[in-house]
């Protein structure tokens, strides 16, 4: 192990998170077990206080996560020179098995525990807790994840060694290294990827631009936020990287959330991981939109978080463009690696 | 005034304060840019090695150079007996990969 | 969006006004919280710049040195090693150094003594500074003061150029002599002169030039032997195949290569920062057991408070957001007071609290100021370390406090 | 208005220091009215206020407002209603030390996020009203008993509520401000507001102010008034 502050850090975030949610969940199962809304008994009283104290518990979470994303990703960072070989995040994540896998449930806890927010609101929004039980449910669900994300994040740090040969992202996310999802993907022409990014943005904005002015079409909105996200997401990797690094073969998704290109990775991510967050939570607000109780009420959330959304994704294209359009590097033919 | 509006205030006098030092950081580190290069440069000519930050101690001057010949220091996580030694380690990390 | 704000602000507004009603104990709260940030953010600080500063300065440092070990012991390196080591595919060059220790038993300072070996050629920047010394004008090296007044050629014999530390403890300078003894108990009477400059007393303090031929008469060492080898190597590269071959040809050397010194420098000082923390994270537990205390063990007072605010309409959502922002208030201002106090301890009066730690039983300390590197990711771990258990820690409390029941107010009878 | 259908509320139940404060209450409370509720301490007075007063809900029964039923409302909507209808005066003037008087007045409507400059305004016109204009930049604690006792009336209705709740409001006051204090009931009357007062003080019940006079008794209503 190497004691840094800033694993430590990282670690501290990561249990303390993990506590509080199963801190959380433990009352959520009883709010499950016992929740009786037209019961007038101190234990019906004592759990919907507890509901309190979940939502708070869970918000704190929830930013919690998102820092610790970023927190964790600026540790590998930092943690570059103390292996041979790894110049930055995507080296250090590869110093043993456990750094991708930490990575991506951070990514999908992230994503899980918005989402519960989401829930929570609406539900908050109804007089007589319509999706009580759906959303102590998803809180069960989410609580393993955050668990095994700590357990894999405990691992990657403990299991660190320093001087261990690692790969940086000079060659992992070249094309010259074929193997890994991370090269293949960086292998894709960059100019088809952009082409792509664009089309499946256009289709989603104005999916998004259709279900929020005609309020139909809500799902698929949803469907297509998750898929935009992801190639927005390769995209980064294998085409807009190049252009903010003005570099034509560093592919790295990691270096751009750093002070050399003024810190443009955090806007670019912060606005991707909203637009995914409130496209698929307005996705997931529309099956309870004939609940009595939120009838009224529903459809102007799903409203905005749609809208907000669509705007979080149109922003983000925006500061895409610029980027490719002010960076000096210019891909006029297909470059062959 | 409004507590609120203090509040307020007093937060972003705060976080302009800490902006200025890191702006001074930012430019001081700039400024220092030729400095060090002159301090590389002799570290360059002279061949050295090792910060002269540990000077209580013939083996904690130069670290990386361990001079073995010194009590209390032959196993790499021995305790020290130089106050230094809390700051630093002998030298860990010498060994060929 | 308005009435959130606004509501926002009424409930800032009665934050502050509860807050300064318990002044004492907050003030307290509040200072012990700005002790432990600005304790942990002085190390952290403190440790990344000189992490920071090592990494740049040593970026200069030989490319492999190469050690004899005996019996798993530093000894003199023999001269015959040299010619199989430049017969190693890839070396460009090797070089002889020769250095050691040497205590003054009158200011019970170790010195380093070193003969330096010829400046490197830089082509390029033939531009490096020489300043002769007139010796009878000791203001003569003012008017354009060079950062060092040393071209790095050898000192001829009998005389030293010395670094600004040595100066400064013997208080001598340019033109005094320094007598040493010898290894066969002979007096040496070494001429200074020229001093090494302040601004490099970071690497430089307890430098002692001399002449190579003084050297030996110094410690007695044979003209057969030196203390170690620099071996440079054509392609940068190959440096640790280069030092693999060294270590397999001369089984008794030891390479060192410099990626491992900068990577153990930045170790130790990781490691350090990480020791520190961990020391100090029994204070960062005892304020947050302080501050989960605080927060549950609410007086009779606050929980009457409470209880009528919860009476006249607030809800209990309303009370969360206030502790929530009473928490943010305490945080931010003691989080943001912390790191500029720090900033000013590290970078402004040079570690004034840590000195006596750093210095240990040195008698010859460097001067030296710290070039400031701060980052996002130094602040963000610091938040992390101080902000968030805080603030975890109040969260249960918060929660009891909040979920007082309204009627309490309509109970309380008894002033 | 406000109805109560079979009302109980219990406390500790379960365990062995159960009881129940209310035992099946049935109540109408007229609108526009002005009702007292009698009876000796320990009969359930307060606790039938605070029901009423949708500050707590009953372990069983139904508790309908304007033919709405709310019994089982969460608290944050049972807050909501309670904040635009209810105006609790308390036995106490129950104000918080250490801000204005005028804060003091505002507290209720914090939550509501109204516009400061507007809210001032309703607050300081309440006081003007009851006469402590010259008061509301005083503290609290600089105030005499009958002053606080007005400024916590002035808070009550700063969200202008249909209902006023009191609960003793005469327990702490001399004759002569209780009086007072009945006057400025009679004024709430005369606006159209409904009042609802617990006292076992004959000077309230007895009061041609008062309209209707239920009795209690171990959490029971007592069939006939007295």
């Amino acid at each position: 192990m190497i004691l840094n502050p800033t694993i430590i850090a990282n670690l501290l975030a990561s249990y303390i998170g993990s506590f509080m949610l199963l801190y959380a969940a433990y009352y959520g199962v009883q709010i499950l077990k016992h929740w009786n809304i037209d019961s007038g008994d101190e234990l019906q009283l004592v759990l919907e206080r507890k509901t309190y104290l979940i939502s708070t518990v869970l918000s704190y979470v929830f930013g919690l996560q998102l820092l610790s994303l970023f927190l964790f990703i600026f540790t590998a960072d930092a943690l570059g020179p103390l292996f041979v070989g790894a110049m930055c995040a995507a080296g250090t994540l590869n110093v043993n098995g456990f750094g991708y896998p930490t990575l991506e449930l951070k990514i999908l806890n992230f994503i899980l525990a918005g989402l519960w927010l989401v829930l929570n609101h609406a539900d908050n929004q109804g007089y007589d807790y319509p999706l009580i039980k759906k959303k102590y449910w998803l809180l069960a669900v989410v609580a393993p994840f955050i668990v095994i994300e700590t357990v894999l994040e405990s691992f990657y740090f403990l299991g660190m060694r320093a001087n261990v040969i690692t790969s940086c992202c000079g060659s992992l996310f070249s094309s010259e290294n074929v193997e890994g999802l991370g090269s293949e993907i960086a292998a894709l022409p960059a100019k088809p990827v952009l082409w792509t990014f664009y089309l499946t943005m256009l289709a989603t904005l104005s999916c998004g631009a259709f279900a929020y002015l005609k309020r139909r079409g809500g799902y698929v909105y949803a469907g297509l936020s998750l898929l935009m996200f992801a190639v927005s997401l390769l995209a980064i990797i294998s085409a807009i990287s190049l252009y903010i690094y003005e570099l034509p073969t560093h592919h790295c998704p990691f270096c751009i959330i750093m002070e050399d290109y003024q810190y443009i990775g955090y806007l670019l991510y912060l606005l991707l991981f909203g637009g995914v967050v409130t496209g698929m939570g307005s996705g997931l607000l529309l099956p309870f939109r004939e609940v009595a109780s939120l009838k009224p009420l529903l459809g102007g959330i799903i409203g905005k978080l749609t809208l907000a959304s669509v705007l979080m994704y149109a922003l983000f294209t925006a500061l895409v463009s610029y980027e490719i359009l002010s960076s000096s590097l210019v891909i006029s033919y297909e470059v062959v690696y | 005034m409004r507590h609120s509006t203090l509040f307020f205030l007093s937060l972003a006098c705060q976080a302009g304060l800490l902006a200025l030092l890191l702006t001074h950081a930012s430019f001081s580190e700039s400024l220092q840019k030729t400095n060090l290069a002159r301090k590389a440069e002799l570290v360059e000519n002279l061949r050295l090695t090792d910060l002269c930050l540990f000077t209580e101690a013939r083996y904690t001057r130069h670290l990386s150079q361990a001079d073995l010949n010194t009590a209390f220091q032959d196993h790499p996580l021995s305790l020290e007996h130089f106050p230094s030694g809390s700051f630093t380690q002998p030298t860990l990390e010498q060994f060929l990969p | 969006m308005t009435p959130w704000i606004e509501k926002q602000r009424y409930i800032i507004d009665f934050t502050i006004s509860s807050l300064l009603r318990r002044k004492v104990k907050n003030i307290g709260l509040l200072a012990l919280y700005t002790l432990i940030v600005f304790i942990l953010a002085s190390t952290m600080f403190f440790t990344y710049s000189i992490k920071k500063e090592a990494k740049l300065i040593l970026q200069g440092s030989p490319e492999i040195v190469v050690q004899k070990i005996v019996a798993g012991r530093h000894d003199l390196f023999p001269v015959d090693y040299i010619e199989p080591i430049k017969a190693i595919r890839g070396v460009a060059d090797v070089e002889s150094r020769l250095w050691g220790y040497y205590y003054d038993s009158l200011v019970q300072a170790n010195y380093t003594v070193l003969v330096p070996s010829r400046p490197v050629d830089k082509s390029q920047s033939n531009a490096r500074t020489t300043v002769v010394v007139d010796p009878n004008d000791p203001h003569a090296a003012d008017v354009d003061k060079p950062l060092y007044d040393y071209d790095g050629a050898a000192p001829e014999a009998g005389t030293i150029v010395i670094g600004n530390g040595v100066a400064r403890m013997r208080e001598i300078g340019v033109g005094d002599f320094m007598p040493f003894m010898a290894f066969d108990g002979q007096i040496m009477n070494l001429k200074v002169i020229g001093t090494l400059s302040a601004e490099s007393e970071l690497v430089s303090s307890d430098l002692i030039l001399v002449n190579g031929a003084d050297f030996r008469k110094l410690f007695g060492i044979a003209e057969q032997f030196v203390t170690d080898v620099i071996v440079t190597v054509k392609n940068p590269s190959e440096v640790g195949m280069v030092a693999g071959k060294i270590k397999k040809k001369l089984q008794s050397a030891r390479p060192i290569i410099r990626e491992e010194i900068l990577r153990t420098y930045d170790s130790i000082f990781n490691w350090r920062g990480g020791m520190m923390i961990v020391v100090f994270s029994a204070a960062v537990l005892a304020f947050v057991i302080f501050a989960w205390d605080k927060a549950s063990g609410l007086s009779a007072g606050e929980r009457r408070e409470i209880g009528i605010l919860k009476a006249v309409g607030w809800e209990t959502g309303d009370v969360i957001q206030m502790k929530f922002w009473e928490g943010a208030m305490v945080s931010l201002s003691a989080y943001f007071s912390g790191v500029i106090l720090a900033y000013i301890h590290v970078f402004f009066t040079g570690s004034a609290v840590f000195e006596p730690a750093l210095k240990g039983w040195s008698a010859l300390y460097p001067h030296f100021s710290l070039t400031p590197y701060v980052n996002a990711e130094q602040l963000t771990t610091l938040f992390f370390l101080t902000v968030v258990p805080y603030t975890v820690a109040t969260i249960v409390p918060t929660w009891r406090a909040a979920t007082i029941d309204p009627d309490t107010a309509m109970r309380h009878t008894g002033e | 208005m406000i109805e109560l259908l079979n009302v109980r509320k219990v406390f500790n139940a379960g365990s062995p220091s159960e009881f129940s404060a209310i035992n099946g209450v049935d109540l109408r409370i007229a609108e526009n009215r002005v009702t007292v509720l009698k009876g000796p301490s320990g009969s359930g007075k307060t606790t039938l206020l605070s029901i009423v007063g949708c500050m707590s809900r009953p372990s069983a029964g139904r508790v309908k407002l304007r033919d709405r039923e709310i019994t089982s409302l969460p608290e944050r909507f049972l807050t909501d209603i309670r904040r635009k209808t209810f105006g609790f005066i308390f036995q106490q003037p129950n104000l918080i030390k250490g801000i204005s008087v005028l804060e003091n007045v505002m507290l209720p409507a914090y939550p509501l996020g109204e516009k400061r400059t507007t809210l001032k305004v309703k607050a300081l016109h309440g006081l003007n009203e009851l006469n402590l204009s010259g008061k509301a930049a005083s503290k609290v604690e600089w105030l005499s008993g009958g002053e606080a006792q007005r400024v916590s009336i002035v808070r009550a209705l700063i969200n202008d509520p249909q209902i006023i709740i009191a609960d003793e409001p005469t327990a702490h006051l001399d004759t002569k401000l209780s009086y007072r204090f009945m006057e400025i009931v009679e004024q709430f009357k005369a606006q159209g507001k409904t009042v609802i007062i617990t006292s076992h003080d004959p000077l309230v019940y007895d009061s041609k102010t008062v309209d209707d006079v239920v009795n209690l008794r171990d959490g029971k209503l007592e069939s006939e008034p007295a």
